[in-house]
């Protein structure tokens, strides 16, 4: 944690110009690139207008976290970010998502070399009713890789990035919902990582967890922000002060305030982000 | 980028890359859909081959006979040599009375087993029992027909003497046995799709596994319920063997159910396993007979869905 | 203020548990009812039939002579027909599934699809059969073959199958096609690898069931004219043939009493091998009935 | 293996004389089709029967779809002939004509009509067309056995008629009712054994079915003298039985004679060996002449 | 929350027998009645021992929270005291739960007739696929109670008592399915309340919730002790601090600690109640 702080700090000295609402925007001085860099963005599921005009920086090799009462948009943005929002008929979007330099609505992204990019983990597990083997080396698969060495080496690789290789690695061959949740949990996570992402979507990935199981994902969580982007959806306030590097906080389809973590939460600059974190709704 | 990160001899990314823009993939993408659509076509084709093939050759029956006539007719005598009369309400009538019968039989004790299924039995008697009614419902239909004829028929003589050897009840309750299952079993699934947490929701305020099954449960599962009821109506009216072996030849127009009957479809089976000459009019009422047949379960079918979407109760 | 005293909850209390006991029994006695049934039905054939049953009963082809009559024909024309209808029939009806659950949009003309499909289960067998003798046998010129009786048959039970096969596929939870998908996955591949091979175990089970449905019909063969008198095994597609079901409608017709018996006997066989295919449904469901 | 051992051991045990094996001198293949009435189908089962041990490899299947049935697929082409157990139909014939179908009508059995009634009846042995035609005959009354004969009980009368659609009716029809409207309060059933049984089970039962039948329940019936005579083989091959003895007819399509080897040749084996095996199933076989003169007429179209 | 303390503190003047473990089973000395008092209560689930030898003696017109970490049987023994445990087939039980007095266990007793009076509400919202209006409506209905207009005013009052009435009076008649989890979880509450139960059991009822609702409902909790024995499951120990009075900390299928809320959090006796309480496990 403390080695987290530290790397934190280099963000911290961005300036802030006036015209501008969010941090995040603004800190073209600090050192790391945008993954994802949401400009205007608006969501629609029929009429419902689900996201207002989004504008959000999101920075490589950091935690995210993405919070707000229930119903605000927080699920629809992040599954904004890999198109799955898409697989509700009635959404419209408009405005612009780069992912790396690049439009992803642009009708010409192929959501599958997206999804490859950016991996997503869901709120409840969801393995595949199948070994835990074969649930890791599903991407790869379908991805074309067939070579058995390769798999056996991918399996392990991501077992052991999500911190549950020790727990499996005799039972492979097991189905994975013969696990309990917390370790249904991070053989997703795993899955997720078979792939090698550059981003990692978690849409409330501890809230169907007990709290050992949670310590163990929030842990896992923090390994991962070396290699990986995480934006990570959370209810639970205190674990987005304990895990993420910037916050934002979502208010009715908006984003009130995005910033440092620490900015968020000690000293929030919107009264309603400010009666959001001390409980006072929400 | 990612790649670097866990010191990898093999870059998942980079063998991805090399082999995504496989021509295959996009093309199978692409080509599923039309495969798929062309083949959920085949059941459209299949009613527009049936109703041609009905149409077609009705049309030649009302070409010879009046269709008021037909429609309205309460006499229904295709081979009086004086005088062919073909009203079809006499058969419209014997397959009600054999649907309704197998109503009476099979609702109230399909409805009940499929109660005692999924609220009261346990999990190993439901196993045991729910695949041992399904093998009643497998049972061939001439197999049916021949238990009616000779052991059902005989066993209600000896309680209503004046019962003769073909009448509408006999078949009625053994079509009403046939179907018994798809009830129970149907609904069964209904029911047992309704989530235990609503029934422990009931059973928390007191309430007895009767009061959860009537009122909470069976509301619930109401439209599952309803829809197989239907269904299994639907295929008591289009039983065929049954009722050709046990309900006899006689197109009757009155309410009597001790007497012999004729459905719709046991005069379809009559002429098309009978003598009657190709091209003739009894012919070509086979397909009139079998078009109000396709329409009554049609208009039957069409209700259902209305009603069970009226009745739909969503959780 | 109270509006449930325990004296007025008390005092109801023993009626509805009696009532719950005497329902309990009422339910108990219906379902029994229904297995009784069974049980005379079956009591009935082996005892007229069992008599009958020996290898040459499965070795000879039909027969003028009651105590020659065999089911070879009949038994083998059953398999064969079943042997086309089988793939036939899942073919379109998991592909139909496939569609109307993972591809189409909700819209009028898939809406009209469904109300089709639905309306279809409803349609008399003996309709089918008029069906199949105007298209198969007649026009496409398939004679009262196998495949023309293949064809009819499949048709029959299609809506079932498209059914059950539907309720498999949106048994699947969405969460699993999400996580498919999430992966990168294509839409197909996640139809191929993680729905179907999940809905695979309800869609073999419906589909068994509803095959011994088409094992045991009669009315649309008689429809189609499909022939009961032959000394020869169908070999090939186009051949003639008959079934199990035809045989024993024209035995049971025969003036000669010992028919009753022959046709008996070969409605044992027919509900052996129908019991023999529920089992083999009912281990698929209970072996893979896995629940999310 | 195994199956043609079986085969050829049913053609070992010749049922109906010996003529199989002195067909077997040229091996045909091939296939043969038919359909038509179910009265008819008892014979041509045994005839597929022995042919089949005959020339194991000429296909032979026939369908039971009654004679319109069967007449239906003959029109359409799909039967290379059609069994009847009544005359074609002017309709039919014309259909026929109409299809490009030449045809040729062969008898091949009688069957005597007869009429039952239950064994404690014992007034009502012997019948009278008249009579008959008394009691069956729709006239609007509820008819009483006292109706016919005052001496006879005064008890309704329970009637059991084959289906309306059946050639049997259709015989009836033509010599008894002669297109008037059968009683309406008959049973009417398309299964002959039903009949049987519903004969057999009532006092005040008469019913009328083929010939077959009766012989094969002689134990639980009494067959009617009509006109003093009884139906038994004699009266009905000699034509004293009368009105009600019918012929039974095989149709064959004349192009087929001459394309399919295979039908010429089990047509050929139908005429010789029909008059055995129609006795043999309980019918009538025809005087031998008529056998011989099918037989002409069939080299005649070869 | 002083109201609340202040009660408490009656409590607190109770005698530690040194021969007991829990404060629970000695507190003789207060003025307040035991709704159900637990005596060496072992349950298991075929061979699973779930519950060892459990003794607690709960007190009425308090809230009682069970906390521990998942799967130490909390759900299990609130389960017991309304015996819906029995719906699973394969559970056995021994001991004694006495209900004011009577042993539960005992075969004369009608469970129909214990679950008149002790409520249950579940973690998720199970309302019935019915009307607002039926759902509150059915146990008195079942109770034979018919008069429209006795119902209407149990209906008004529970659907007030669950401090919901006012969202959803102009819709009775809609299907309770149409509500958000929190109302659909208040809801639920009323339809217990309308069958005047003594003591209502909740098994973790805000954990499908989102924050306003789970204030709504925590908020509702602290008014309901008043006229009801509540006994509250929550995997949330800042919930349980909030709203209880009593805490017991159950840890594999035993009783490891039960006494004062405040006393629980802030001075606990056993070494693994303090543990998981400061987070260092569960
Ligand atoms: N499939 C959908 N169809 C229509 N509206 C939807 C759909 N999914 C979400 N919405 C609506 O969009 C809004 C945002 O929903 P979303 O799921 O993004 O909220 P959330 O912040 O993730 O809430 P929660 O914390 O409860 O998960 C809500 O008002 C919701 O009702
Ligand atoms: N129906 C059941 N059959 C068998 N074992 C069960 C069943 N229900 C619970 N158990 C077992 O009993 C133990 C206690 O379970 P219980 O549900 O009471 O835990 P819990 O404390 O409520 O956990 P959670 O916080 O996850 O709800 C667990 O080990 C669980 O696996
Ligand atoms: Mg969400
Ligand atoms: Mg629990």
């Amino acid at each position: 944690m403390v080695e987290l702080k530290n790397k934190m700090t280099n963000n911290e000295n961005h300036i802030n110009k006036s015209s501008s609402q969010f941090a995040g925007e603004t800190n073209n001085a600090t050192d790391k690139n945008s993954v994802f860099l949401t400009k205007n963005f608006n969501l629609w599921y029929g009429d419902h207008h689900a996201l207002k005009d989004i504008n959000l920086d999101i920075k490589e090799n950091e935690v995210t976290a993405i919070i707000g009462p229930s119903g605000c948009g927080k699920s629809t943005y992040i599954k904004a970010l890999n198109r799955m929002v898409e697989l509700v008929p009635i959404v419209k979007t408009n405005g612009e998502i780069n992912y790396r330099g690049r439009n992803i609505l642009d009708s010409s992204y192929e959501v599958e070399e997206l999804r490859t990019r950016v991996g997503m983990v869901f709120q409840k597990p969801n393995p595949f009713p199948k070994s835990i083997y074969d649930n890791i080396a599903y991407g790869p698969r379908i991805h074309g890789i067939k070579n058995k060495k390769i798999l056996d080496e991918i399996v392990e690789k991501s077992l052991r990035g999500a911190a549950i290789w020790d727990e499996v690695k005799d039972r492979l061959n097991q189905n994975a919902y013969g696990l309990s949740g917390g370790q249904q949990q991070r053989i997703c996570i795993a899955r997720c990582l078979a792939i090698e992402p550059d981003v990692i979507l978690m849409d409330e990935p501890t809230s169907a967890l007990d709290p050992i199981s949670t310590l163990k994902v929030e842990e896992l969580v923090q390994e991962l922000k070396d290699n990986y982007s995480i934006i990570i959806v959370t209810h639970n306030m205190q674990q987005a002060a304990r895990i993420s590097d910037k916050t934002a906080f979502f208010l009715n389809g908006e984003v009130v305030e995005f910033d440092n973590t620490d900015k968020i939460f000690s000293t929030p600059r919107d009264q309603r982000t400010e009666d959001y974190i001390s409980g006072r709704f929400g | 980028m990612a790649s670097q990160g866990l010191g990898r001899e093999h870059s998942v990314q980079d063998l991805i890359a090399k082999s995504r823009d496989k021509k295959g993939k996009r093309f199978v993408e692409k080509l599923m859909p039309i495969v798929l659509v062309t083949i959920a076509l085949i059941s459209v084709l299949t009613t527009v081959g049936i109703l041609f093939t009905l149409i077609f050759e009705t049309f030649e029956f009302f070409q010879r006979v009046s269709i008021t006539d037909y429609l309205f007719g309460t006499e229904w005598l295709p081979f009086s040599g004086s005088e062919p009369l073909f009203g079809v309400l006499p058969l419209v009538l014997g397959t009600l009375k054999i649907a309704v019968i197998a109503a009476c039989v099979a609702v109230p004790l399909g409805i009940a087993a499929a109660i005692y299924l999924s609220e009261y039995a346990t999990d190993k008697t439901r196993r045991i029992i729910k695949p041992v009614l399904e093998v009643l419902a497998g049972v061939p239909t001439i197999v049916y027909g021949f238990f009616a004829l000779t052991f059902v028929t005989p066993m209600l003589q000896e309680l209503i003497p004046s019962l003769k050897i073909f009448n509408a009840l006999s078949p009625g309750i053994v079509v009403g046995i046939m179907i018994l299952p798809m009830i129970a079993s149907l609904s069964e699934d209904a029911m047992s799709s309704v989530p235990n947490s609503i029934r422990e929701g009931a059973l928390a305020l007191g309430a007895t596994k009767l009061e959860v099954s009537l009122k909470v449960v069976l509301p619930a599962a109401l439209s599952g319920i309803i829809a197989s009821v239907v269904l299994a109506v639907s295929r008591a009216i289009g039983e065929t063997m049954i009722v050709s072996l046990a309900g006899g030849a006689t197109p009757t127009f009155d309410l009597n159910v001790t007497g012999s009957i004729q459905t719709m479809t046991a005069y379809i089976v009559q002429v098309s396993s009978g003598d009657a000459g190709y091209g003739t009019t009894i012919y070509y009422s086979i397909y009139a007979v079998g078009f109000t047949l396709f329409i009554f379960t049609l208009i039957m079918n069409l209700l259902a869905q209305y009603i069970s979407k009226r009745f739909r109760e969503e959780y | 203020m109270k509006y449930l005293n325990d004296t007025t909850v008390m005092k109801r209390m023993k009626s509805r548990l009696t009532m719950n006991k005497v329902w309990k029994t009422i339910f108990l006695l219906a379902t029994l009812l229904a297995l009784l049934t069974l049980v005379i039905l079956l009591v009935r054939i082996v005892s007229q039939g069992a008599a009958h049953l020996s290898l040459d009963f499965f070795n000879n082809f039909g027969s003028r002579f009651p105590e020659k009559a065999g089911i070879k024909a009949a038994l083998i024309g059953s398999i064969y027909l079943m042997l086309i209808i089988a793939p036939v029939s899942m073919i379109l009806g998991i592909g139909t599934a496939i569609y109307l659950e993972e591809y189409a949009k909700k819209n009028k003309f898939t809406d009209f699809i469904r109300m089709n499909i639905s309306n279809l289960a409803g349609v008399p067998s003996i309709v089918f059969g008029l069906l199949g003798l105007t298209i198969f046998v007649r026009m496409l010129y398939l004679g009262k073959s196998l495949l023309a009786a293949g064809f009819t048959m499949s048709l029959l039970i299609l809506p079932v199958i498209i059914v059950a096969s539907q309720e498999a596929i949106r048994a699947v939870p969405k969460d699993q096609r999400e996580a498919s998908y999430g992966m990168g996955a294509t839409k197909w591949q996640t139809i191929v690898r993680v729905v179907l091979p999940a809905a695979i175990p309800g869609i073999l089970t419906g589909s068994i069931l509803a095959l011994s449905r088409a094992v045991g019909e009669t009315a649309p063969l008689v429809v189609l004219g499909i022939p009961v008198i032959l000394q020869f095994l169908p070999d090939g597609l186009l051949s003639q043939f008959t079934t199990l079901p035809l045989q024993l409608y024209d035995w049971a017709k025969r003036p000669q009493e010992e028919f009753q018996y022959v046709a008996a006997a070969g409605i044992i066989v027919l509900m052996v091998l129908l019991v023999i295919m529920n089992s083999i449904a009912i281990f698929i469901r209970n072996k893979f009935s896995k629940r999310y | 293996g195994s199956d043609e051992t079986k085969e050829t051991e049913t053609g070992t045990e010749p049922a109906t004389g010996s003529d199989a094996a002195e067909q077997g001198t040229a091996q045909l293949t091939g296939s043969v089709a038919g359909d038509g009435s179910s009265t008819v189908a008892p014979i041509t089962e045994g005839l597929v029967e022995e042919y089949a041990a005959a020339q194991p490899d000429v296909q032979v299947s026939v369908g039971v779809s009654g004679t319109g049935g069967g007449f239906e697929k003959f029109i359409a082409g799909e039967t290379d002939f059609s069994n009847a157990s009544r005359p074609i139909k002017e309709e039919e014939a014309a259909k026929l004509k109409e299809a490009g179908i030449d045809y040729t009508e062969f008898q091949i059995a009688f069957d005597g009509l007869t009429v039952v009634v239950n064994p404690e009846n014992d007034w009502a042995t012997e019948l009278t067309v008249d009579q008959l035609k008394q009691l069956w005959i729709e006239d609007g009354t509820t008819k009483k056995w006292s109706d016919i004969d005052p001496s006879w009980p005064d008890e309704e009368v329970v009637f059991y008629s084959p289906g309306t659609d059946s050639g049997t009716y259709d015989y009836f029809d033509e010599v008894i009712l002669d297109g008037a409207d059968l009683v309406k309060n008959a049973t009417l059933s398309e299964d002959d054994n039903v009949l049987v049984q519903g004969v057999a089970g009532d006092k005040n039962a008469i019913g009328f079915f083929g010939y077959a039948y009766y012989t094969e329940n002689q134990d639980k019936l009494t067959a009617v003298s009509v006109d003093g005579v009884a139906p038994t083989n004699e009266t009905i091959e000699s034509g004293e039985y009368t009105p009600l003895s019918r012929p039974l007819f095989v149709y064959a399509k004349n192009s087929a004679l001459q394309e399919n080897e295979a039908f010429y040749d089990f047509m050929k084996f139908t005429l010789e060996n029909a008059g055995s095996m129609a006795e043999a199933v309980g019918y009538v076989k025809l005087p031998d002449e008529l056998y011989q003169e099918g037989l002409t007429t069939l080299e005649g179209l070869k």
